[in-house]
């Protein structure tokens, strides 16, 4: 706005913020974003170092050719899912008082899923070809599936996002704005369906990316059509743990803003949601394991105790998994209201852990075992510059999510404590 | 079942048998291979995990106090052909089973670089370009110009020399036919000990038909290989018949 | 209004640069060392393709002549031409080889049999090299600033549609030509 | 007119739309694609048709027939030639590798005296001075005794007072015991291995790059099909030939002369039994067979990577084959005829007396040679003169060194004698197959000049070649293999016999009659001593081509650092038990010290090693440290030695 070029850049700041909400001075703004700045600095370095020389500096090798990447991908798009499921619930199940997070939902799904696909662009080895999975798709695989589906939810969420930021006093003023965004509100509901529809795929097909690998038994299961049970295991953790994720966020923004952002009932309400389907899930994943241990695996010539033999994955990660991280707070939610609602985010992050490890299992523990008779049991630690990348993508999240918070307004229901 | 019952699905089915016995580990092979498929030298960093190896030969102990001591085992991809676990992943078809050679082909112009494929092979056949390749200066003179040398950030895999397979079907075309018939990859060419057999399994008078009884690694996974191994040695066949590795409860040697 | 027209001179010069400009600042146009005449060499020489351009008993085709073989006839030169003198005083005499820019070059990972094409299929030089055969002079050379390639691997214009022979080279090119006749060569067919 | 933001955005606007349609963004996207996979920082392979050519692989004495694919850039392949006579269609590994040699970057390039680049006319001149001042106390290496150049060495040698010398490989170290106490010159005796039922190998590492690999293959994969010969080993520790024999003993380290002396029946099973740590059981059945399954023949020498057992040791096998008939019997030891027109074969470096040469000339132009730098050394008087000529930089260098840069693998003229190990001789030549570099000399025009300075007549590469093919020709003996058609003709027409050479062919000389030979067994002394036993050995083994002065073939790495077939050079490799028990984890710093040196090097457990042995790399770079701390300048030191290790 060329027209503002000699305004204050307090004054300027003072125009973006929304009326009726307080923010703090820009200079502790500034301070509150030094440090995630520097470290999404640092990820850039990394980033591009690995762009410019190729993955040599990553400890990734041949054995290991996932590694804390794809980890992070998966575990902070089961955590965005809480973005589809809230939509579904507010919009389909007509719980209204998800108003109250729905925005924030939105952006958080935006980040997550955004992070994810710029660490993927990262992660491969040719990201100027990836385009190819679009002009010479291969219908079987299940990367493919989950490349269409990220790309497109991905804009989608964009679009649904786009409403509140158009909300901003500033672009209020454009008249034309105010259109786009009314007719893009009354198209929410729409995108939030379409939204549940690929989130369902891709989630679902994220999943199916182990499930379907025949040469690991470890992650290898039996499949409804073309769909392994991890698919629709996948699908389930991540409407369990999306609103976990969410009740942890608005906390975490509430200790940091030191503001009340939402009603009690709607902690009590996002708690409740994730409680059951965390059950649902933990129930059905039990049976999934008890199949695959006894059926699936044996099929192939594996026994189930040769994956747990070799240490640290012991039997007990697969009780702290499904019992400590799994029916322990999918209890413990299913109470809330009955429960201090200011102790719910513990359940919830033991919830997101669970959901982190079975990820971190899929993805870590699938590569660590040996499927050669005569091979042995393979370790990897990711080198500094896959480190932080990581860092930089989460420092994109808090970046992004700081600034629309100051300029948005991220949460309806927003009041001073 | 084994790969020489099944019935045809490519008119040829090239494939190999590979005689543990005859092997002594020389590693000829493996210098023959890099060679002719222009792989670089390892650079400093380069270690068993993060080379370009298209064939590896591995070293096997031999758990059992009977018998030979030791085993030299040399793996390359091995062209599995029910439900090939890389062609089904690769999502935008640069993993293909070939339609006239039943090669499991991989194009590293196509590849992204996602590493799908290699999470999906249970024989690890599979390698990264983690790097740029790169010769001593003046040693581009060595390539094999019938070779492409590939970049970095793609996979590759052993695909029975391809370009001796070109070579072949080119001298054939002269005659107008399109039949390349039985060439000899590399690695063949190179076993001083002529341990490994290359044929065509649809062949019922070729080497492999008559090669006798024939098994082969993770046979339970049902992905059919159609590289398989001989040996007159038990623990071999125990071996290879257990799937997944148990870790020594104490080391191999007593 | 006045914003159409603004959205019209945008839409106007970036349509104008994308077709116009944009060919000229990606192509680079690159001389041929010579001046060579395909024609006088097939009616005056009444030559054919393949006796330059040959078919090996192995298979392995020679592609683009060495100086040798143009030495075989132009030892001394031919005519009062200017590139015969050429030809003769720098290449044949002192034993160079010609860097010659080929149009039909494909990148290293494509394999193209020739044999399988002439020998087999039997084909006509001219289905895929169109008309150069019989030219007069060695067209102009361009290559691609992005890719290093050859201009006549994409085709000419910007947009891929009625192609004459010799023209498109993409992969596109040979798959629709190999989808017509029903002859499928896989991946590795034509890459190495 | 004013333009405002709105104009402004509707510019935008319709400029990114224009964009959308115009070519730029998509043509880009393709092109960038495009780019990727032809970006010019990964090599492209000069384009041009490929003709096949045979040539000879100059890396160890026995000069194997190599067939090379040639494109238009130079050597871009090698493989064996089928069937050849001494390589039996087959090669070393690192052969296949051997075509990028030349552009190794540690490639010499210019001659270097005292430590300065010189012209290589001055360094020539520089050797021609000193050999002339060293007069007696000179002496020319030659690693490959018998070909044409080595008739150029003898006579410059033998001209100025000087000797030519060659060193005792693996292959040599039995045969030369024999020839001694039969009476027999250098180079008359060899192995009918193709003939024997059982052979037994003490330390031998035959089936680990011996003798010529192609030859020892061939048996091994005969053996699998007909179960003939049998291989037996002995040995004091698990070396790979160890790990494939059909019987392995393993021996208590220097307890070899117990056990032939047990198998020879000059002493008793028991207290033999007891000294090796064998079962009596064993070792009697051993003796039984040696006798029983003929013919049988014993092969001693030790591990490429040390100097052998002692003396008394290979005279006692010597004696044993002599005792099981194994001498002049097919199957056994047998006679063969010298080559028709070498020069008098040279002596062998470690019998020469320590510090007695001013000057050495050292020919290093074969990278399988094994040529500890430390018995050059030990050699040498004070102040000496080490003059190498190589294709490549050493590792080290004294300040008194000559360095003239040769030609390597498949460059210039060379010629072969066979290996040293097989029942007739053989010989090849080739006019090489890569162009010779300005700076490099073939070791024939580094021998002319050299004669040229020192004022020695002598003829021409060329004559000398024609001479001996003459004479070759002249014995009506023997015929000529050519690869190219896979067809033996006889050697009778000089004309012919010349053009089929050049096309690649071999000379193979027709087996002597085996008869019985004497030799002189009374005098061996069987007193066997009782080796302590250490509580840690150190070994070393490689294959062919990787324990040289000269550097490895760069795709040696596959073998070693990227396939763990053999140990990585810099590495201690040991068992995990064993690591325990010396309070060692993997990648720890530490240094192995033997009674003759000491070598660096990182833990790695490898549960394929055998506890209480110190396996070291010894491929490529770093293996001179190696062979000395392995004792292999130490004549008779055994194959194993006892090792102490510490963290450094």
């Amino acid at each position: 706005m060329a027209d503002m070029a000699w305004v204050p850049t307090t004054m300027l700041d003072r125009k973006f913020v929304p009326r009726g909400v307080t923010r703090c001075t820009p200079a502790r703004f500034s301070l509150w974003l030094t440090p995630w700045c520097l470290l999404l600095g640092l990820g850039l370095w990394a980033a591009y170092l690995c762009l410019r020389d190729g993955l040599l500096h990553t400890n990734m090798d041949n054995r290991f050719a996932f590694g804390l990447w794809i980890f992070l991908d998966l575990a902070i798009i089961a955590f965005g899912g809480g973005a589809f499921f809230s939509g579904v619930l507010l919009y389909f199940f007509k719980l209204k008082e998800l108003n109250a997070v729905i925005r924030s939902a939105v952006l958080i799904g935006f980040l997550c899923y955004s992070g994810a696909v710029t660490v993927l662009a990262i992660d491969v080895g040719q990201p100027l070809r990836a385009w190819f999975t679009f002009w010479h798709p291969n219908a079987h695989s299940m990367l493919t599936e989950v490349t269409f589906c990220i790309t497109l939810y991905l804009c989608v969420l964009a679009v649904e996002y786009l409403p509140v930021l158009l909300r901003n006093r500033q672009f209020r003023k454009i008249p034309s704005f105010l259109v786009f965004e009314w007719e893009l509100h009354k198209l929410i509901p729409v995108l939030a369906g379409i939204g549940a529809f690929l989130s369902f795929f891709h989630q679902g097909s994220l999943g199916g990316l182990y499930g379907v690998l025949r040469g690991r038994p470890f992650a290898f299961r039996e499949s409804f059509g073309i769909w392994p049970t991890t698919f629709f295991l996948f699908v389930l953790s991540a409407m369990a743990v999306g609103p976990s994720f969410l009740l942890i966020m608005t906390r975490v923004a509430e200790w940091v803003t030191r503001k009340r952002l939402v009603l009690e009932s709607v902690y009590v309400r996002l708690a409740r949601v994730s409680g059951w389907m965390l059950t649902f899930y933990v129930l059905l994943k039990s049976i999934d394991t008890m199949v695959w241990l006894n059926s699936t695996s044996r099929r192939g010539g594996f026994l189930p105790w040769e994956y747990y033999s070799w240490e640290p994955f012991g039997v007990w990660i697969l009780f702290v998994e499904i019992g400590l991280f799994g029916f322990v707070p999918a209890l413990w939610l299913m109470r809330a209201g009955k429960v201090n609602t200011s102790w719910l985010i513990a359940p919830a992050l033991l919830a997101c852990a669970g959901v982190a490890l079975n990820r971190y299992v899929l993805t870590v523990q699938t590569l660590s075992l040996a499927t050669l008779p005569f091979d042995e049991f393979l370790s990897y630690t990711p080198s500094w510059q896959e480190v932080a990348v990581f860092g930089g993508v989460v420092a994109y999240g808090v970046i992004v999510y700081s600034v629309l918070y100051r300029y948005t307004r991220l949460f309806p229901q927003e009041q001073e404590r | 079942m084994s790969a020489t019952q099944k019935t045809s699905r490519t008119p040829r089915r090239y494939g190999m048998v590979i005689d543990l016995d005859r092997c002594t580990g020389c590693g000829a092979c493996v210098i023959a291979c890099a060679a002719e498929n222009n792989v670089a030298p390892g650079a400093a960093r380069e270690n068993d995990r993060n080379s370009i190896s298209l064939l590896r030969v591995f070293t096997l102990n031999n758990p059992t106090a009977a018998g030979r001591r030791t085993a030299f085992l040399p793996m390359m991809c091995m062209q599995c052909e029910h439900e090939t676990p890389c062609v089904t992943v690769c999502p935008q078809q640069a993993v293909e089973l070939d339609v006239l050679s039943g090669i499991v082909e991989q194009m590293p112009q196509r590849c992204l670089g996602c590493r799908y494929c290699m999470t999906a092979c249970p024989y690890h056949a599979r390698s990264f370009n983690w790097g740029d390749p790169s010769w001593p200066a003046g040693m581009e003179a060595t390539l094999n110009p019938a070779v492409a040398p590939r970049m970095r950030g793609v996979v590759e895999k052993c695909d029975f020399c391809q370009s001796r397979l070109h070579a072949a079907q080119d001298a054939a075309a002269v005659n107008g036919s399109l039949d390349p018939g039985i060439y000899t990859p590399a690695c063949v060419e190179a076993c001083p000990t002529q341990a490994i057999t290359f044929g065509d399994w649809n062949d019922p008078e070729g080497a492999l038909a008559k090669s006798g009884e024939t098994f082969a690694w993770l046979e339970g996974l049902g992905t059919q290989p159609k590289v398989r191994y001989r040996s007159g040695q038990n623990w071999l066949h125990e071996m290879a018949e257990r799937g997944g590795a148990a870790p020594a409860k104490e080391e191999r040697h007593g | 209004m006045r914003v159409l027209i603004a959205f019209l001179l945008g839409l106007a010069g970036s349509l104008a640069f994308g077709w116009w400009g944009f060919p000229q600042l990606l192509y680079q146009r690159e001389p041929q060392p010579l001046q060579y005449n395909h024609k006088i060499h097939i009616e005056k020489g009444s030559m054919e393709c393949s006796s330059c351009h040959e078919v090996a008993a192995d298979g392995q085709f020679a592609g683009i002549p060495r100086t040798a073989s143009c030495g075989a006839c132009h030892a001394e030169p031919l005519g009062k031409t200017e590139a015969e003198k050429i030809l003769v005083t720098s290449y044949v005499a002192p034993e160079r080889e010609l860097d010659w820019k080929v149009y039909s070059r494909q990148p290293m990972n494509v394999r193209f049999s020739h044999a399988v094409h002439v020998n087999k299929a039997a084909m006509k030089c001219e289905e895929c090299h169109g008309g150069r055969g019989s030219a007069t002079a060695a067209e102009p050379f361009y290559r691609n600033r992005v890719t290093g390639e050859s201009r006549n691997v994409w085709g000419p214009r910007m947009i891929r549609v009625g192609l004459k022979p010799g023209e498109g080279m993409k992969m596109s090119d040979c798959e629709s030509c190999h989808e017509q006749k029903g002859v499928s060569a896989g991946c590795l067919g034509c890459h190495r | 007119m004013a333009i405002g933001r709105r104009e402004l955005l509707g510019l935008a606007g319709g400029a990114a739309v224009g964009g959308a349609l115009s070519p730029v963004p998509w043509k880009l996207l393709d092109d960038s694609a495009i780019w990727t996979q032809n970006w010019s920082w990964t090599p492209t392979p000069v384009r041009g048709p490929v003709t096949e050519k045979f040539g000879l692989c100059t890396l160890c004495a026995a000069g194997c027939g190599v067939k090379a694919r040639c494109g238009s850039a130079g050597v871009f392949g090698v493989a064996p030639a089928a069937e050849h006579a001494t390589g039996g269609g087959a090669l070393c590994p690192v052969v296949y590798g051997a075509h990028q040699l030349p552009y190794h970057p540690r490639r010499l390039r210019t001659a270097i005296v005292n430590g300065h680049a010189v012209e290589t006319k001055e360094a020539i001149a520089e050797v021609a001075r000193r050999l002339e001042a060293a007069g007696a106390k000179a002496a020319i290496l030659d690693e490959r005794p018998g070909r044409i150049v080595s008739a150029l060495y003898d006579r410059i040698a033998r001209a100025k007072g000087g000797t030519v010398v060659t060193l005792a490989q693996v292959e040599d170290r039995s045969l030369r015991t024999m020839e001694d106490l039969a009476g027999m010159g250098p180079g008359t005796l060899g192995y009918d291995f193709e003939h024997a039922a059982l052979i037994l190998s003490v330390g031998a590492p035959l089936l680990d790059s011996w003798g010529s690999t192609g030859r020892m293959s061939r048996l091994w994969s005969r053996r699998v099909e007909t179960g003939k010969p049998v291989f037996v080993h002995a040995g004091s520790h698990w070396s790979r030939t160890a790990q494939l024999a059909d019987r392995a003993l393993i021996l208590r380290p220097g307890s070899e002369a117990a056990l032939v002396a047990a198998l020879a029946g000059k002493l008793a099973i028991e207290p033999a039994a007891e000294i090796t740590g064998l079962s009596p059981a064993s070792l009697s059945d051993l003796a039984l067979r040696l006798r029983e399954q003929a013919p049988a023949l014993v092969v001693g020498g030790g591990e490429a990577a040390s100097s052998g057992l002692p003396e008394a040791t290979e005279r006692m096998i010597a004696a044993l084959n002599v005792a099981i008939g194994a001498l002049g019997r097919a199957g056994g030891i047998v006679m063969r005829r010298p080559l028709t027109g070498a020069p008098q074969p040279p002596q062998y470096l470690d019998r020469v007396p320590d510090h007695s040469l001013d000057l050495l000339v050292h020919e290093a132009s074969s990278a399988g040679i094994v040529a500890p730098e430390a018995l050059l050394r030990r050699k040498l008087a004070a102040k000496g003169t080490l003059v190498r000529l190589s294709a490549f930089l050493p590792e080290a260098f004294g300040p008194n060194d000559v360095l003239i840069p040769s030609t390597t693998f498949l460059e210039g003229a060379e010629d072969a004698r066979g290996a040293r190990d097989a029942a007739v001789e053989t010989w090849s030549y080739s006019d090489g197959l890569s162009s010779v570099p300005a700076s490099a000399l073939p070791p024939a025009e580094f021998a002319a000049q050299l004669a040229e300075a020192l004022q020695v007549k002598v003829e021409s590469y060329e004559e000398l070649r024609k001479a001996r093919a003459a004479a070759i020709v002249a014995a009506k003996r023997g015929h000529v293999y050519r690869h190219a058609g896979g067809e033996r003709a006889e050697a009778t027409d000089l004309e012919k016999f010349e053009a089929a050479m050049a096309e690649g062919a071999v000379w193979v000389d027709e087996p002597v009659e085996p008869g019985p030979l004497r030799a002189k067994i009374d005098a061996v002394d069987w007193s066997a001593g009782r080796p302590e036993q250490p509580s840690l050995i150190a070994v070393a083994s490689s294959p062919r081509g990787s324990l040289s002065v000269l550097p490895a073939v760069p795709l040696a790495s596959k073998l070693d650092r990227e396939t763990r077939l053999y140990a990585v050079p810099g590495e201690v490799r040991m068992n995990p038990r064993t690591a325990r028990e010396l309070n060692l984890r993997p990648g720890d710093s530490v240094l192995v010290s033997t009674p003759f040196g000491e070598t660096r090097g990182r833990v790695r457990c490898d549960a394929a090693a055998i506890p209480g042995q110190l396996e070291l790399g010894a491929c490529g770079d770093g293996s001179q440290l190696v062979l000395e701390a392995m004792g292999a300048a130490e004549p008779g030191a055994g194959p194993t030695q006892a090792a102490q290790i510490r963290r450094s």
